[in-house]
């Protein structure tokens, strides 16, 4: 009997439940691997490191057909779904962070998602997040226990003389015997206890942020993959947990990159000629601040309000409760960096040049002010300040900030339409919807109907049946000819929209039923998956005579 | 290419002590530009960048006469008992080294003991009889040892691991050719080349030293060393070799059931047979001295000795493994 | 019995031992303060906000004499070194980095650097490295033990539901016996433990770097502390142990704007009218690098060589051996990100404006190759570029090299006189000096007399007596009419030249003796403490008849 | 300064019941907006944004006026056996509430319980007399309440906390001569004003109610609010103050030794008396029933119940420290 099933993801980070025979083990962890796996003591002889030439490799490369499978780049091998895999002796790419990263993803790509990667004499508790946010998720304790012949002790910042284990670092069962080995070995236990628990909970990126400063090439390694293909494909469209922006990195990261995108290539704004640049509020949803609701005021509706912030760059007010604008939190020290202005300006830049504006008002101070002129200055507009004091909630301000707007015209709201567009890609265009509820909870209704309804605890815009009929295309996923008892599982996929994310709310189409939901896994994987959920199912709707 | 400096000298020559058949001897040995191994796809190999590339002929007889002429002088001037000249690949491939070339060294260390190396092919029973005639013309102590680098009993770590194109039978038909027209044999092993885990690289060479010892007069394991420009290089580079540690060069001389004599290049070094540094020197000496003097209860005494790095190596041994190696640098 | 002795720093953070009555405790760490201090349980409706108004708090501060001594910025107090201070309430200053970093930097200016710092009801897994950092010594168990009534399972990445405790994220006392209390306060024990063995081994920064992650305010604090006066002060001048650049605030640690500063300021570069830029090597010293070898035999020095890097900006050779050049390590990715560029760019401006050559060579690519030219427009000179292939190392590359050079005269190499302008600011103008030794070993001496040696592994210059004696200014220490036995106490010191910080060469002159030596304070904290080495002694000179 | 809306509407007016002296009855509470409190310093103290800023004289009066009718017309509606009308200052001063306006009222609810706001420098024993004479004209049962915003029983923390200008000494004399004067006092107790840890406040209420049972007719005691444009809210605002736990108020209710009313303004949010947000209706609820019911029993039982962040209010009870507080928000 063997098995894999991933049952949480985190980016590319898994937690999961492998089975081999009658043991059954919680991934990502560590355990003693030859005896998990039989196999691994007859592979003497068998050494290939990672970067052969393929000659080599073709004459060389001995295959038993036993669990874990070796993986090489020159040697394609068939995996399976359930598969445990390995990548024999790739604690030795940990040092070239760029080889490392390309060659895994060329394997990740060729080998079905639902298999168990285990990265042999690797992980310590210093190189457990990133090493499992790469992808892997089982290990051994061969390096740990390695580094009690070195008289190291780990932790997870990184590896210390034996002598400190008087000192109190750690207080774990080895430590309180003076027993060096079981507590390396408990300390990498520990850390990947904290890893499965952190993409469980959805937070495993804001806990790398942290570990991975402990060696230039972890940092190395974060920044390749947050460039990735395949980041971009197991990045959540949404998390209901505050989205932390705590270094330089985080503006790099895919859940950035791809709000930028689809500001610019999918947004729809609101018919107007008039908009006016705001900051951002550290209270979330914007427009509940006590600030955002001076600002609305003196604009009076007279403009399109686009909130101008690190690291998101621009968010217009009708997209402010999509992910991640409603759930970040960043360091505020009053200095932009200059990546920070860079890819800001940038996305301004993006944004103005498709949306183009008769006049644009800039309510700024400070670095944001020089941020907006540079990026007006880039694309080529004329752009009008109105901050009057070193207060933008002065009632000067204010003041000026409402007279530069007299005689404009009221901008017809359109959340519905915007975030629509946003998250689907698609020009809703059903005239007559209104829109009810307290915000930010709101509910799109046309007479009794139903259409949809904001779910703020994601950032998105959840549709009824109604409101999938709204919607002509994409975000389908296509399945088999049965009635979906409970969620949708990824070997009932046959094919799938390659735009869906993990996720994203989703229209489930089969012969028998139709059905709402959001997709567990992105397209990708939901095809070429044999196991685990693929949509967790809202509603199901019977179609008969069918 | 880059001209080569000094064509005329020998790449080295050095006078010294050679311990044979239980007896300690002076000895001159020459390193001898030649035209070069012609099988020269060792991975582990470095000297066919020290060949005399596209030079055939007549100035290739010219130029390794002159470097005969240098060793003729130290010969001269020393009286050794043991002449030792290599050229970095076969002494007896014509193609490398002159016919007249090898005729005129023969003439040079009569009644002494001379050991050439070659590779099987080359090796001759007629040939070897006539040199051993020669030699012994001189007087009966002198003899010829043809030196030839087995490197492993194992053909297929032979193969996959430094790519020699030599079986083991091919050996010791040799072997037996060379004993039968009078010559002695020379075996060289070779201590982990790549591709091996410490344990696999040390199982190796204890095994290959029992099988060897019916055919070989002297036996010669080299720890693996990074040369510059091999595979080997690139190999350690990417942290995908890392040379024998001196506990298991140690380990080896101490278990043998012949004497072995070692001389670990770059020993201590990153890219030689080393420990954790602190101890190498005190086992490289142990080394040094156990070759001359075959006493096998110093590096026994050598395994006694302790050191933080020894858990280490004892660890490496014990889990290292061909799909997780190498477990250190 | 009171007493306290600073016995370790790393930048802002301390480690110390506080003497109270029979108790002897090392800090950082947490206690049971009322115990220790019982004046604290006689202070009921004493409560003061630290951002209150001067009036209400010359009104109501009560003061009873007793330790450990409140401070309010309102309410000036002499404190004496030795004394234990408490900050009240400051965790509510937490969530304010700003104001908190403005008024602990108040409050330290005012307060004998030798006195131990509590902070009460503030101290988490979570929070105990910033709050360390930000100079505070002791702390209490109050806040971990309110986060066990609200049922949170504390750990230095932030806290979790009281449930993950049976999940093996931990497996102390505390854990193990299903103790939430005890786990928690063993959790900061932990921390505290782990901060102060980063402080001994002057790996705390780097330590910080992870930590810091998990929550924007503590960035916060870092980036305010970056860049505050009281850093500067306290930031060593080197360290025996790498300097990990490995996230985006890096650039901003005072020892990377020291470096440019000293650059600029203080360095006096060799005779030369060219310049070379060339890469830097992941091996340090530089020259060490193959890399390197190749760049300096193209080069055959006909030119002065620059390297640069991030997040340095521009490392002359003859200053590579110093800290952190030749400590540093950074995450390679190939990309430079716009922060380093602009800051890089600055230096080399900088760096330019002060140092003009006739001829500018830029032996570089990608990004690097972009920023000098970008450097060089803003200086506005001319820059030549020599990178034929795309290899900086190619022989093409290195001819084309060479070639550019041809005809251009040799440098004479200097090495002291550049490293002793940029260490002491001093323009040494000693002639027929001579270098030896193997580098990075190296002495300078004339004749048999040694005046300098290099001490690569602290990248200083160690000068002798002799060496003393050429420089005539600066970096002095004096000491009261006393033959120093062993090391100089900071009670001995009278006066010290104020640019003197932690880890930097001096000279100490006293009415009996002159000492060489290396300080382990700053300027200031020698002349404000009463306690703790102020200068490890290398070499005492009785000065006769005096 | 914005324009007042409605200038001659009350700011609020409603009916309800009230427990008064054993028994339930029938009320109108009125809130009108008066010349304003002559102190106006108290630092939780919002109040003194709902003035007639800069009207006095006879424009003062009649705006007064015209929200008295509207009292006027409440009454005779309902016929309430208690009417409350509080002016967020001192109904006796006359610089706030102008005398035709104090005389007016009184004519309105002879026969009444009346119950009015001052402080105790407005306090006159004439007036009072003449007052309560004027209401028992209409009735024995009228009688007239001056409610007198004691706060708490110490003078330090009137002081530095709330900074109210009174001693209590001023309010133990000035309860005699209500008394004397025939009318009757009731007593307002400010539960947690900020600088006080939870216990510090919980035990001030205890004592104070203690010591001013002998003194007062009516005790209510008000949970203190986050109130927009205080002190009180730039402390909140800054971390410094968190208004009082519910289990705070519920225990001291269970607690006291005579009946409380309560009203837990802004109960159950942020800025007022809150628990975790799962228990505080619950508890409110209870406080509600307690205010009519005087069942003690029901607070007492709300004290057995549990919840998740009674554990926390247990720890802050104990553990918040004058050093280091609030614990929590």
């Amino acid at each position: 009997m063997k098995g894999v099933e991933i049952l949480s993801r985190d980016g590319t980070a898994r937690y999961g439940r492998l089975t081999v025979d009658d043991t059954i083990l919680n991934f990502p962890s560590a355990t003693d691997t030859t005896r998990l796996f039989p196999a691994l003591n007859t592979r003497s002889g068998t050494n290939i490191p990672p970067i052969e030439d393929p000659d080599f490799v073709s004459r060389f490369l001995i295959r038993d057909g036993e669990q874990p499978i070796p993986l090489h780049i020159h040697a394609p091998v068939n995996i399976q779904s359930g598969d445990t895999v390995i990548t024999p002796n790739w604690h030795t790419l940990l040092s070239r962070p760029r080889d490392f990263c390309q060659l895994l993803d060329q394997l990740k790509a060729s080998t079905p998602p639902d298999t168990c990667w285990y990265l042999p004499g690797a992980a310590l508790p210093e190189n457990a997040a990133i090493l499992v946010h790469a992808g892997f998720d089982l290990f051994d304790y061969i390096a740990t226990d390695l580094a009690t012949t070195q008289e190291k002790f780990c932790l997870p910042d990184g590896q210390y003389p034996e002598k400190v284990m008087e000192e109190g670092l750690c207080s774990c069962q080895g430590c309180l015997s003076g027993d060096l080995l079981l507590h390396n070995r408990i300390a990498l236990d520990q850390e990947l206890a904290r890893i499965g628990r952190r993409i469980r909970d959805g937070t495993f990126r804001e806990f790398l942020e942290g570990r991975c400063r402990t060696k230039p090439e972890f940092v190395s390694i974060m920044r390749h993959i947050d460039k990735s293909d395949r980041m971009e494909q197991y990045c959540p469209v949404s998390r209901t947990v505050p989205f932390l922006a705590t270094s330089g990195d985080s503006i790099h990261r895919v859940e950035v990159r791809r709000f930028a995108d689809r500001l610019v290539e999918r947004y729809i704004p609101p018919v107007a000629d008039v908009a006016v640049l705001i900051p951002c509020s550290a209270k979330k949803p914007y427009s509940l601040s006590q600030s955002h609701r001076k600002f609305s005021q003196a604009i009076g509706r007279r403009a399109h309000e686009l909130i101008m912030t690190s690291p998101l760059g621009l968010v217009p007010r009708d997209l402010e409760l999509c992910y991640p604008a409603a759930a970040y939190d960043v360091p505020v020290t009053g200095y932009w960096d200059h990546e920070e202005r860079y890819q800001i300006t940038n996305t301004l830049v993006r944004y103005f040049t498709r949306h183009p504006y008769r006049r644009v008002i800039a309510h700024l101070d400070g670095d944001a002010r020089i941020i907006a002129q540079d990026a007006a200055d880039q694309a080529g507009f004329e752009i009008e300040f109105t901050c009057e004091t070193d207060r933008l909630t002065d009632p000067a301000s204010l003041q000026a900030l409402s007279e530069a707007l007299s005689g404009e015209r009221k901008v017809k709201s359109h959340l519905v339409r915007g975030m629509i567009s946003f998250q689907f890609g698609y020009d809703l265009k059903a005239p007559n919807l209104e829109v009810k509820g307290s915000y930010p909870e709101q509910v799109v209704k046309r007479g009794r109907n139903l259409y949809f309804s904001t779910d703020p605890a994601h950032g998105l815009i959840r549709p009824t049946f109604e409101g999938w009929s709204l919607i002509e295309t994409g975000y389908r996923v296509y399945i088999d000819e049965f009635v979906p008892q409970g969620d949708i599982l990824a070997p009932g996929v046959i094919d799938a929209d390659p735009v869906i994310r993990p996720g994203d709310e989703v229209l489930v189409i089969g012969d028998k039923a139709m059905t709402t939901g959001r997709a567990v896994m992105s397209a990708d994987e939901m095809i070429r998956s044999s196991r685990g959920v693929a949509v967790r199912v809202r509603k199901v709707k019977k179609l008969d005579g069918q | 290419m880059k001209p080569i400096k000094n064509p005329e000298e020998p790449l080295a020559i050095w006078s010294g002590q050679d311990y044979i058949a239980g007896e300690i001897h002076p000895s001159v040995t020459a390193i001898i530009r030649s035209g070069g191994c012609s099988w020269n796809r060792c991975k582990i190999c470095q000297y066919r960048h020290e060949r005399f590339s596209g030079i055939k002929g007549d100035e290739l007889t010219r130029l390794m006469y002159a470097q005969i002429q240098r060793l003729k002088e130290q010969i001269e001037k020393i009286n050794p008992h043991v002449v030792k000249v290599y050229t970095s690949g076969s002494f007896f491939d014509p193609l490398e080294v002159p016919k007249e070339i090898q005729d005129h060294l023969i003439e040079l260390v009569k009644g002494k003991t001379l050991i050439v190396e070659s590779r099987c092919e080359y090796i001759d029973a007629e040939q070897i009889s006539r040199y051993v005639s020669h030699i012994k013309e001189g007087g009966e102590a002198g003899n010829i040892y043809v030196a030839i680098g087995l490197e492993t009993t194992s053909d297929k770590i032979r193969e996959k691991c430094i790519d020699k194109g030599l079986q083991y039978s091919d050996y010791l038909k040799t072997s037996e050719v060379i004993h039968k027209a009078g010559g002695k044999v020379k075996t060289y092993l070779l201590h982990k080349p790549p591709y091996l885990t410490e344990r696999e690289a040390y199982d190796d060479m204890i095994t290959s030293i029992q099988n060897i010892m019916p055919s070989t007069d002297l036996i010669s394991m080299n720890p693996c060393t990074v040369q510059r420009n091999t595979h080997l290089e690139t190999l350690w580079k990417r942290q995908a070799y890392r040379p024998p540690y001196l506990w298991s060069v140690a380990s080896i001389l101490a278990k043998s059931p012949a004497h072995v004599t070692c001389d670990p290049i770059g020993g201590g070094q990153a890219r030689g047979p080393h420990n954790c540094g602190s101890c190498d020197g005190m086992i490289l000496d142990a080394i040094k001295d156990y070759n001359l003097n075959a006493d096998q209860e110093l590096m026994l005494s050598v395994m006694e000795m302790d050191c933080t790095c020894k858990n280490e190596w004892e660890y490496v041994m014990s889990q290292e493994r061909s799909w997780s190696m190498p477990l250190t640098r």
